[in-house]
């Protein structure tokens, strides 16, 4: 699949209106452009439901619908660009030295839709909020992260924490969006603010929504405070119920932003218009988790892990399994080309990891006591309806069958797989892990940490599926917090070094923020030049940017 | 009366047992929804927050069975249905998703399964009464072979031909997205120019049934003295055809009639499924998907009374086309 | 309560006159049309799914990427390869065998219970007939699609096992509601009432003298739920409610459907498993309405002649080919 | 053959009716040449063992045979009219105002689901325009001619008892006091009592308004007191026509005696009675010669060749060859 | 068989049976039989006749255990049915009064060859034989009825036997167990007039040549004085007339068997003149008031009629009526 390159420090993005559309190639940081307003965008991301028209950004099921359309975050971080920040409605902010407390300076001149001032009050109110009603504490800020009070003062905010809050500046700054007092807090929105609907929202953020179960329609809010933006004046949003409709619909040119997989995607978009192309970022790892507890035999040996490392061929699992469309992953845990800056390519390569090795397998299962005249029988669990990842253990099956394991996959419902994978009652799971964040710590602290897992028969719901339990990564790993920049990257080098040496999951393949664009009639696109942000549809507040940036060619 | 009294009593036990099996199914499927919120949210919210948040909206799944079970025979009976639990429907009111998906499976699975009764018994009537026709003689192949055929077979046949092939008809959706609803011609249209794809998958794998039982019915009934009778009386052709005969082999149709309901609620599944069409049928889908017991609860109910509802409709039916049924204990 | 649902016309209230007992039922059967043509659609099928390998090379076709993907038909491939580089061919020919396993032994084990249930409800009338026409008729009346997609999500779990016994579970009511009719209406006939005055034993009724009669509505029986059980399989596999490694034609379209392949020019991953379970409905269809026909003669093509009756003018007042009376012994 | 011009005083003539069932393994004649001549206002009983033909030749009188069975040649002469070669429209004319049906079982030839007066309502709208009230009228009143309460308008057919629905039957078939009305059975679901008083009823109706009627059934001694003349089926054939009383007190044919010899008596002397040995033919292949050969306890050789015709035995025809006017005479023993 | 012609062989006490119709909210009784006493001698056919619904077949059901009487007893060869026990036991009054059913196109399993049942009741009932003898058996019944040849028409199917035929097999059937009393039903309704007198003949024979007694019930009275050497007369559930054949047919004491006799057309006697019409309305059997049941449709109904249920009376010797206008005119001559 594609190249990428990666040009962190040169490239700009965010607020500073991005010059670069998906025809033009350079990124600069000359003085920022502005466009005419214009045309009607069509957004394809397959929802597998109608829309409910709630636009609460509390609820987490549906919140995608409102945030970074209508609601926004205080500062936005990008992922993709070693997390750059680009204030939002925090013009700017201020740790104290201990990192205990941050105090935002709120933007002056921002107005809710329905014209009323943002102030620092309104961003003091969302946060106690969450403290008032724990269910609108989707980050458990309150509960998790220690924080202790949230107060406005003039045009700040200040945000106090029991503890060295750094980590947590992702969530607090850049997933919270903040609403406006005098709509939360009357009525049934006070009465139940986790649960109000919110059918017709005021926010600040760039659009405004008409909203029927079929279609969103959002409109340029004309009291946006970035002057002249948004440039696209109208966005559609339809229902998708299923990927073939939305695939349908970017493949002739009927909706230009899409943000599912397609398979065959040459042919079936790509190739039907030069207009079309994609560029679809990865972000986390997709793992063939071995069950590391000593009940389970077989896998809590380090040359069945060693084994199986070698012998998959993820490219191979990449380009028939996932279509090629999401990139071989590496053992070090670390997701590339987005994190390359951590990665530790010489240490996987001195491994051997660096491309698949049936000897090096055969040898490391040999260790183990099996081999192709006494093989390994080993059930891989994985969800039902996920039929990427059934051909991609198809594959899977297939290579080990040559080293002496004979896999069987155990496709489950959700719910079982589920049940199975967090009381650890498996040999081999087949993951993709849920959550990351800015920096690979995010992710590998969920893969690693001791604190993420469970007893095998409790919920290890966390993230350590695999029951890996070591007290150095666990020290690396809350060191992390308080270290420097440039500790912190060596940190996460030297936790890669445990997953080379212990081989606690597997990484395969990495999964990627699904991307597709049309260049005819749109252009502002975060491209692999320009990652100014996530770009699938679904990614808030990113979503927020990507449409900042967005033009509308033909009113230019 | 008193067969109707017992057919409404009847219904009643039956609503009940439904009510109770809706209730505990659901409940003794592993898993809970939070596996399905917790994809919807993209990772980005903690299981703990994740069952503070289902806890909120009153998704209670310790507390004990039994008086769970009280509450939503209550609930159920007042028409509380509560709210989703679902995925990307968090916190929605079923109500809500199911007022907003019932008329479209309304309208497009009802219509055209009482078009297909309708036009079934009609062609089967007139197939048996040109008995040894040359419509006759391939009528019954013709229609034991597409009454046979899958749902998804002939959709995807006919998305195949009429939407990837040739685009001359859409094969998604239930309206263009870009109009907006309302009564204009341009709206019905597109609602037309949507549902017909869908509702000739309907058509032609629910058709054949009918024609067939109907014709074998009428065949039946052609036997009968009364027909002759009819003859011999000089009556028109059409007068013994429609009032003699069809008249009276309708009548077991109608029974038949009322219990295929819940074999339509199948086609719906599909069919919705298949052509993208958001009614009941994937509602249910998408709630089986996500374990949304309240939409999975309430849909099921609906879909109980609809073929209740159907049979109900069906014996008053019988009961008024046909006197013997009258006087029936 | 007991009678309520119970289908006045189509239960076949005599065991049919004419010849149709015993060898008869068979012989009727190899004389229709109808039946002639599901039989050897169904052979046909069965023999495809018994020897695979007679018709084709490829003897892991689940196994992805052994081709090139999406490779059009050719003489290698007959009908193409899929996006994970199977051949289709191979895929479709290994693909018979659950669905005829599904449709054989879902069918007969619900025809088990149905012929169980019915019967019994209907020889031990009373309260007994009620409560068990009672959970018949619940079971009949509640939508069997959506319980079904529930019980297999329930199950976990989905192997071909679950498959079948969700199956069985939702697929056994009608039938039994036809066989209770039937049976009900055979309860006081004199033969039955003649074996009680024999002095015979309850179960030998049943089972020796009820049983038989009702021979061909069981077979019929049987034909409807194998059709009903591959329908509900292959809809619940195309849903994605089956095991996706399982080889199957449900699976199949759903591995088609989930790769776009109708519009990725892979169409025959879709239009052969598509077809090969249209072909396996149709044979049970077929055959289904062929017994219709045999227990019920007036169904019969009939064709009107009336280039015959002008034949017929003319012959001479007795008919020419007649022989020796009909003997018929003892009289 | 008897070859016959048109008789005046004649209301219904048959020459030569074939029916035939056209079936899978050939086809069945069930009426194998049948002559009829019926007179106005005549009680014609017409006899034979189930499965001779009876009901079909009626229906093929009617010409309301049902597929597979189709008239294959003959005619049927009624006030002029051939019916056979009619059109169904100027058929549909005749019937009923001209010449109506009653039908075997009561239970099956009423409409279930309609009203008796809605049954008479279809009739007449059929063939005259009357008003509701006329409609009305007439019914209420040919309900009284045969006593049953004209309430009875309103009711079901379930409604009424076995006897009560036959007459509704025939109180139909009175509507337009047609010249001919055929009648299939119309009492053998009933009990002897009801039998017989319905018998006399239409005896009575029959004397009063001065139709003629075609009665078949397959129990001698029914008719044996209210037919003018009796006609003998066998195997699809007329083997005996004559006044009742000549068929009865000298049956030329030895299927008649036969049949006549199986009928015990109430009141006559107490004598061991034989019956017919043997059983119907079947109509598919009827036996050569004599249809009636094989059972034939008189049989000569001749007859498994020759086929007798109607030969004119006194007062009454039959179809033996013992009464072959050009063969010897043989008295039958009795 | 060495019993003395005319000795008791099966006698019914007061025997009732009554059937629950309508479910639900409203139960009726429909008395079926009502406090029937009947005898019936060894070596003797009786005719049980009456109009449709009489309650024929439910006596001749009672008779052969299908029901249960409602009250009432049935004594067989002096004991008393109840007090059967046992398998066995039932088992062998079975073998001793088998029933020969109504209709003949019913009445034989079309799923066997005719011979399963013949065979079936001999391995019951004739335990001592073995399968050769048994078929032996069977052949010899089968001739018995005049069915020949019998090796071959056992092995057909019902289906391949004309009705007559079937008919027959019902008899063998019954006959095969060496039967003291065999329970026949209708047997001949459905058959032509040629069949039926051979049949009747069948009947007379075996009485004749085995010593076996009939209840024949019928509605043809003329078949019932043809063979039968008694007669009783059955009117909505009650035996209203009983006495030797000749006696009630050339004397019936009985207005219903008056009427009865009235009806029955008989070529061979000179025209009667026409009845009148009878307002036949069916006797009120569902829950009954007391009285006479024939009382609506009785030409000599009095009060008294309405009030008391008339009981079976002894008015000439051996014939017997249930009448109170007939047993006052009986007293009156005898007084
Ligand atoms: N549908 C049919 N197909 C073939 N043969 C038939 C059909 N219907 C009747 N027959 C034959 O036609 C012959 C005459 O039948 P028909 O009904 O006229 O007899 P019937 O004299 O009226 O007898 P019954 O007294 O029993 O009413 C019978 O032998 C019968 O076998
Ligand atoms: N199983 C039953 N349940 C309810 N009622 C019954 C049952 N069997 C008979 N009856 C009723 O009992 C009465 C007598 O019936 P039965 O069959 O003995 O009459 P029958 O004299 O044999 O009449 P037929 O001459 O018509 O055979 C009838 O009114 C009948 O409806
Ligand atoms: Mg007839
Ligand atoms: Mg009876």
């Amino acid at each position: 699949s594609t190249k990428h390159t990666n040009d962190t420090s040169g490239s700009t993005g965010g607020t500073s209106a991005s010059s670069a559309s998906g025809s033009s190639s350079s990124s600069s940081s000359t003085a920022p452009k502005t466009y005419k307003q214009g045309g009607t965008l069509t957004i394809s991301n397959e929802q597998g439901q109608t829309w409910p028209c709630a636009f609460n950004p509390f609820n987490a099921s549906n919140n995608v619908e409102a945030n970074g359309f209508i609601y926004e975050p205080l500062i936005y971080i990008n992922t993709l660009q070693n997390a750059k920040e680009t204030p939002m409605l925090a013009s700017s902010y201020q740790w104290n030295t201990d990192k205990t407390a941050v105090t935002f300076t709120i933007r002056d001149g921002v107005k809710w839709s329905d014209g009323q001032p943002l102030t620092a009050d309104d961003v003091a109110f969302t946060f106690n909020l969450m403290k008032q009603a724990p269910a609108t504490d989707l980050y458990t800020l309150w509960s998790g992260a220690g924080l202790t009070e949230a107060k406005a003062s003039g045009n700040q905010v200040t945000l106090t924490f029991k503890q060295n809050a750094q980590v947590y500046f992702y969530q607090f700054a850049n997933l919270v969006t903040i609403v406006p007092q005098h709509i939360w807090s009357t009525g049934d929105a006070a009465a139940h603010p986790d649960t109000w609907a919110n059918a017709n929202p005021v926010g600040s953020g760039p659009y405004t929504v008409k909203c029927t179960p079929n279609n969103m329609e959002y409109k340029a809010n004309p009291s946006y405070w970035q002057p002249g933006k948004p440039y696209v004046t109208t966005v559609e949003y339809p229902a998708y119920l299923d990927n073939q409709p939305a695939n349908q619909d970017l493949a002739s040119g009927k909706a230009q932003w899409g943000s599912q997989f397609i398979t065959g995607i040459k042919s079936f978009y790509l190739n039907k218009s030069q207009d079309n192309h994609t560029w679809s970022p990865p972000v986390l790892n997709v793992a063939l988790v071995p069950n590391l507890d000593p009940s389970h035999k077989a896998t809590s040996q380090l040359g069945v892990r060693q084994a199986l490392a070698y012998a998959i061929d993820k490219a191979k699992v990449s380009a028939i399994g996932e279509d090629g469309q999401q990139p071989p992953a590496n053992q070090s845990g670390i997701v590339t080309p987005t994190f390359d800056k951590y990665n530790d390519a010489a240490a996987i390569s001195a491994a051997g990891f660096d491309k698949p090795d049936l000897d090096k397998a055969k040898a490391a299962l040999q260790t183990a006591g099996y081999s192709t005249s006494n093989p390994l029988n080993l059930t891989v669990i994985s969800v039902q309806g996920y039929t990427d990842w059934d051909a991609s253990l198809a594959v899977i099956k297939d290579e080990l069958k040559g080293i002496g394991i004979n896999l069987t996959e155990s496709s489950l419902t959700m719910q079982t797989y589920d049940d199975k994978l967090y009381k650890g009652d498996y040999d081999l799971a087949y993951v993709g892990q849920p959550a990351g964040g800015p920096t690979p710590y995010y992710e590998l602290r969920e893969w690693l940490h001791s604190a993420n897992t469970a007893p095998i028969g409790q919920s290890a719901s966390a993230g350590n599926f695999e029951r890996y339990q070591n007290k150095e990564v666990d020290t690396l790993l809350d060191s992390y917090a308080t270290a420097s920049a440039d500790d912190q990257v060596a940190i996460i080098k030297k936790i890669e070094g445990y997953m080379i040496k212990d081989v606690p999951i597997i990484p395969v393949t990495e999964s990627v923020d699904w991307f597709q664009y049309n260049t005819k009639d749109f252009g502002g696109w975060p491209t692999s030049d320009n990652p100014y942000a996530q770009p699938a549809a679904y990614n808030y507040p990113d979503n927020e940017q990507v449409l900042l940036n967005l033009f509308y060619k033909p009113a230019q | 009366m008193r067969y109707l009294l017992r057919r409404l009593g009847f219904f009643l036990l039956t609503l009940w047992a439904a009510l109770t099996l809706n209730f505990f199914l659901p409940h003794f499927m592993p898993g809970s929804p939070i596996n399905s919120l917790r994809a919807a949210t993209r990772g980005k919210v903690p299981d703990a927050q994740l069952k503070q948040i289902l806890a909120s909206y009153g998704f209670k799944p310790d507390a004990n069975v039994f008086s769970q079970y009280w509450d939503y025979l209550g609930n159920m009976l007042s028409g509380n249905f509560g709210v989703s639990t679902g995925g990307s429907s968090l916190g929605t009111p079923v109500s809500k998703m199911i007022g907003q998906s019932l008329p479209w499976t309304l309208g497009l699975v009802g219509i055209t399964t009482v078009l297909a009764f309708i036009l079934g018994s009609l062609v089967g009537t007139i197939a048996a009464w040109r008995r040894g026709g040359v419509v006759d003689s391939v009528l019954p192949s013709v229609f034991v072979v597409t009454s046979a055929l899958p749902y998804f077979v002939v959709g995807l046949f006919l998305i195949l031909f009429f939407t990837i092939d040739n685009t001359w008809l859409p094969g998604s959706f239930n309206y263009d997205n870009t109009i907006v609803p309302g009564l204009s011609p341009g709206f019905i249209g597109s609602v037309l120019q949507h549902a017909l794809l869908p509702a000739a998958t309907l058509l032609i794998t629910s058709i054949g049934g009918w024609v067939l039982t109907m014709r074998n019915n009428m065949i039946t009934t052609l036997a009968e003295d009364y027909i002759r009778m009819g003859r011999a009386k000089g009556l028109s052709d059409r007068k013994v055809m429609v009032n003699y005969a069809a008249r009276n082999a309708f009548l077991p149709n109608l029974s038949g009639f009322a219990m295929s309901i819940g074999f339509v609620l199948t086609g719906a599944i599909l069919v919705e499924r298949i052509f993208n069409y958001p009614g009941l049928g994937y509602q249910l889908y998408n709630a089986v998907n996500s374990i949304d017991y309240p939409m999975m609860q309430a849909l099921f109910l609906l879909f109980t009374i609809a073929v209740l509802g159907a049979i109900l409709v069906c014996d008053l039916l019988t009961v008024w086309l046909d006197p013997r049924t009258r006087a029936k204990g | 309560m007991t009678t309520l649902l119970s289908q006045p016309a189509e239960a076949p209230a005599a065991p049919i006159r004419g010849k149709k007992r015993g060898g008869g039922v068979w012989r009727s059967f190899l004389s229709n049309r109808k039946a002639n043509f599901g039989f050897v659609l169904f052979f046909v099928l069965l023999v495809m799914a018994l020897f695979p390998s007679l018709f084709t090379d490829v003897d892991d076709p689940t196994a992805p990427a052994r081709f090139m993907p999406r490779l059009p038909p050719s003489g290698d491939h007959w009908l193409g390869t899929t996006s994970l580089g199977q051949d289709v061919w191979a895929l479709f020919v290994y693909g018979a065998r659950e669905p005829l396993i599904i449709a054989v032994v879902a069918g007969g084990l619900a025809t088990i219970i149905s012929v169980f249930v019915g019967v019994s409800a209907a020889y031990l009338g009373g309260v007994a007939d009620d409560v068990i026409s009672f959970i018949t008729n619940v079971v009949l009346v509640i939508p069997t699609f959506p319980l079904v997609i529930v019980l297999s999500a329930y199950s976990g779990k989905p192997t071909l096992t679950v498959m079948v016994s969700v199956l069985v579970v939702t697929g056994w009511s009608y039938g039994a509601n036809q066989l209770r009719a039937q049976a009900l209406s055979l309860r006081n006939r004199d033969f039955l009432e003649s074996a009680r005055v024999r002095g015979e034993r309850r179960s030998y009724i049943i089972v020796f003298e009820m049983l038989p009669t009702m021979i061909s509505l069981i077979i019929a029986n049987f034909l409807g739920a194998a059709l009903f059980s591959v329908l509900n399989a292959a809809g619940l596999q195309f849903l994605g409610l089956g095991d996706p490694n399982s080889d199957s034609w449900g699976t199949m379209l759903y591995w088609a459907d989930s790769q776009s392949a109708l519009e990725n020019g892979a169409e025959w991953w879709a239009i052969a498993p598509a077809l090969g379970i249209a072909a396996l409905g149709v044979a049970f269809a077929l055959m289904n309405y062929a017994f219709d026909e045999i227990s019920n003669p007036a169904l019969r093509p009939v064709r009107r002649q009336r280039g015959k009756q002008l034949a017929a003018r003319l012959r001479p007042s007795v008919p020419a080919q007649a022989g020796p009376a009909d003997a018929l012994g003892g009289e | 053959m008897l070859e016959t011009t048109t008789d005046p005083n004649a209301l219904l003539e048959v020459r030569n009716l074939w029916v035939e069932y056209n079936t899978p393994t050939g086809s069945v004649p069930a009426v194998a040449g049948v002559d009829l001549t019926l007179a106005k206002g005549e009680f014609l009983g017409v006899v034979g063992e189930s499965g001779c033909g009876k009901s079909t030749m009626l229906f093929g009188i009617a010409q309301l045979l049902n597929p597979p069975a189709s008239v294959t040649a003959g005619e049927v002469w009624f006030k002029g009219q051939n019916l056979v070669a009619l059109s169904a429209k100027s058929l549909n004319h005749l019937r009923w105002r001209d010449f109506s049906v009653v039908m075997q079982s009561a239970m099956n030839a009423l409409n279930p689901v309609h009203t008796i007066g809605h049954q008479f309502k279809d009739a007449i709208k059929a063939h005259a325009k009357w008003s509701e009230t006329e409609i009305r009228v007439r019914s209420a009143e040919v309900l009284e001619l045969v006593g049953i309460d004209p309430v009875h308008l309103k009711s079901y057919p379930h409604q009424l008892s076995g006897g009560m629905r036959q007459r509704a039957m025939i109180a139909m078939a009175l509507l337009f006091t047609p010249d001919l009305i055929v009648m299939d059975e119309p009492t053998s679901a009933l009990d002897v009592v009801a039998q017989r008083s319905l018998m006399a009823q239409i005896k009575e109706l029959q004397k009063q308004l001065g139709f003629a009627v075609i009665f078949v059934t397959h129990d001698m001694s029914l008719v044996s007191h209210f037919s003018d003349r009796l006609m003998v089926m066998y195997a699809g054939q007329v083997v005996e026509l004559g006044t009742t009383r000549a068929v009865f007190d000298a049956p030329a044919h030895p299927y008649s005696k036969g049949l006549l010899d199986a009928f015990p008596s109430i009141r006559g002397e107490k004598k061991r009675l034989t019956g017919i040995p043997g059983a119907p033919p079947n109509l598919g292949r009827p036996p050569t010669g004599c249809r009636f050969h094989p059972r034939c306890p008189v049989a000569m050789d001749r007859c498994i060749v020759d086929e007798p015709e109607l030969y004119q035995v006194g007062a009454v025809q039959a179809r033996c060859l013992l009464h072959e006017p050009a063969a010897q005479k043989v008295e039958i023993e009795s | 068989m060495n019993e003395p012609t005319g000795s008791e062989l099966l006698r019914t006490v007061d025997l009732t049976r009554h059937f629950k119709i309508g479910g639900g909210f409203s139960r009726h009784n429909l008395h079926a039989v009502d406090e029937v006493n009947l005898t019936i001698n060894r070596r003797e056919i009786v005719a049980l006749v009456g109009e449709s619904g009489s309650g024929k077949s439910t006596i001749a059901r009672l008779l052969a255990q299908v029901y249960k009487p409602t009250s009432g007893e049935i004594r067989f060869e002096g004991k008393s049915l109840g007090a059967l026990r046992g398998r066995k036991q039932q088992l062998a009054y079975r073998g001793e009064v088998p029933m020969v059913f109504q209709d003949p196109f019913a009445s034989l399993n079309p799923a066997y060859r005719v011979d399963h049942g013949i065979m079936r009741g001999l391995k019951l009932h004739r335990t001592e034989l073995s399968p050769a003898e048994r078929r032996a058996e069977a052949a010899r019944v089968v001739e018995a009825v005049g069915l020949n040849p019998a090796a071959e028409i056992l092995q057909r199917y019902p289906y391949e036997l004309s009705g007559g035929q079937r008919q027959r097999i019902g008899f063998a059937q019954a006959l095969a167990y060496r039967p003291k009393l065999i329970l026949a039903d209708e047997p001949v309704s459905m058959l032509d007039v040629s069949i039926r007198i051979g049949l009747l003949n069948v009947m007379a024979d075996l009485r004749e040549s085995e010593g076996v007694s009939f209840l024949y019930i019928t509605h043809d009275i003329a078949s019932a004085r043809y063979v039968c050497d008694r007669v009783m007369v059955m009117y909505g559930g009650h035996i209203v007339e009983a006495g030797p054949t000749e006696d009630v047919l050339q004397e019936p004491k009985h207005p219903y068997t008056q009427l009865l006799l009235s009806a029955v057309p008989d070529p061979r006697a000179p025209l009667t003149v026409d009845v009148d019409t009878v307002k036949a309305e069916p006797p009120k059997v569902v829950n009954p008031p007391a009285g006479c049941r024939f009382r609506d449709r009785c030409p000599l109904a009095e009060p008294i009629c309405h009030e008391v249920t008339p009981k079976l009376t002894e008015l000439a010797p051996g014939h017997e009526t249930a009448c109170h206008v007939a047993q006052r005119a009986a007293a009156g001559v005898a007084g």
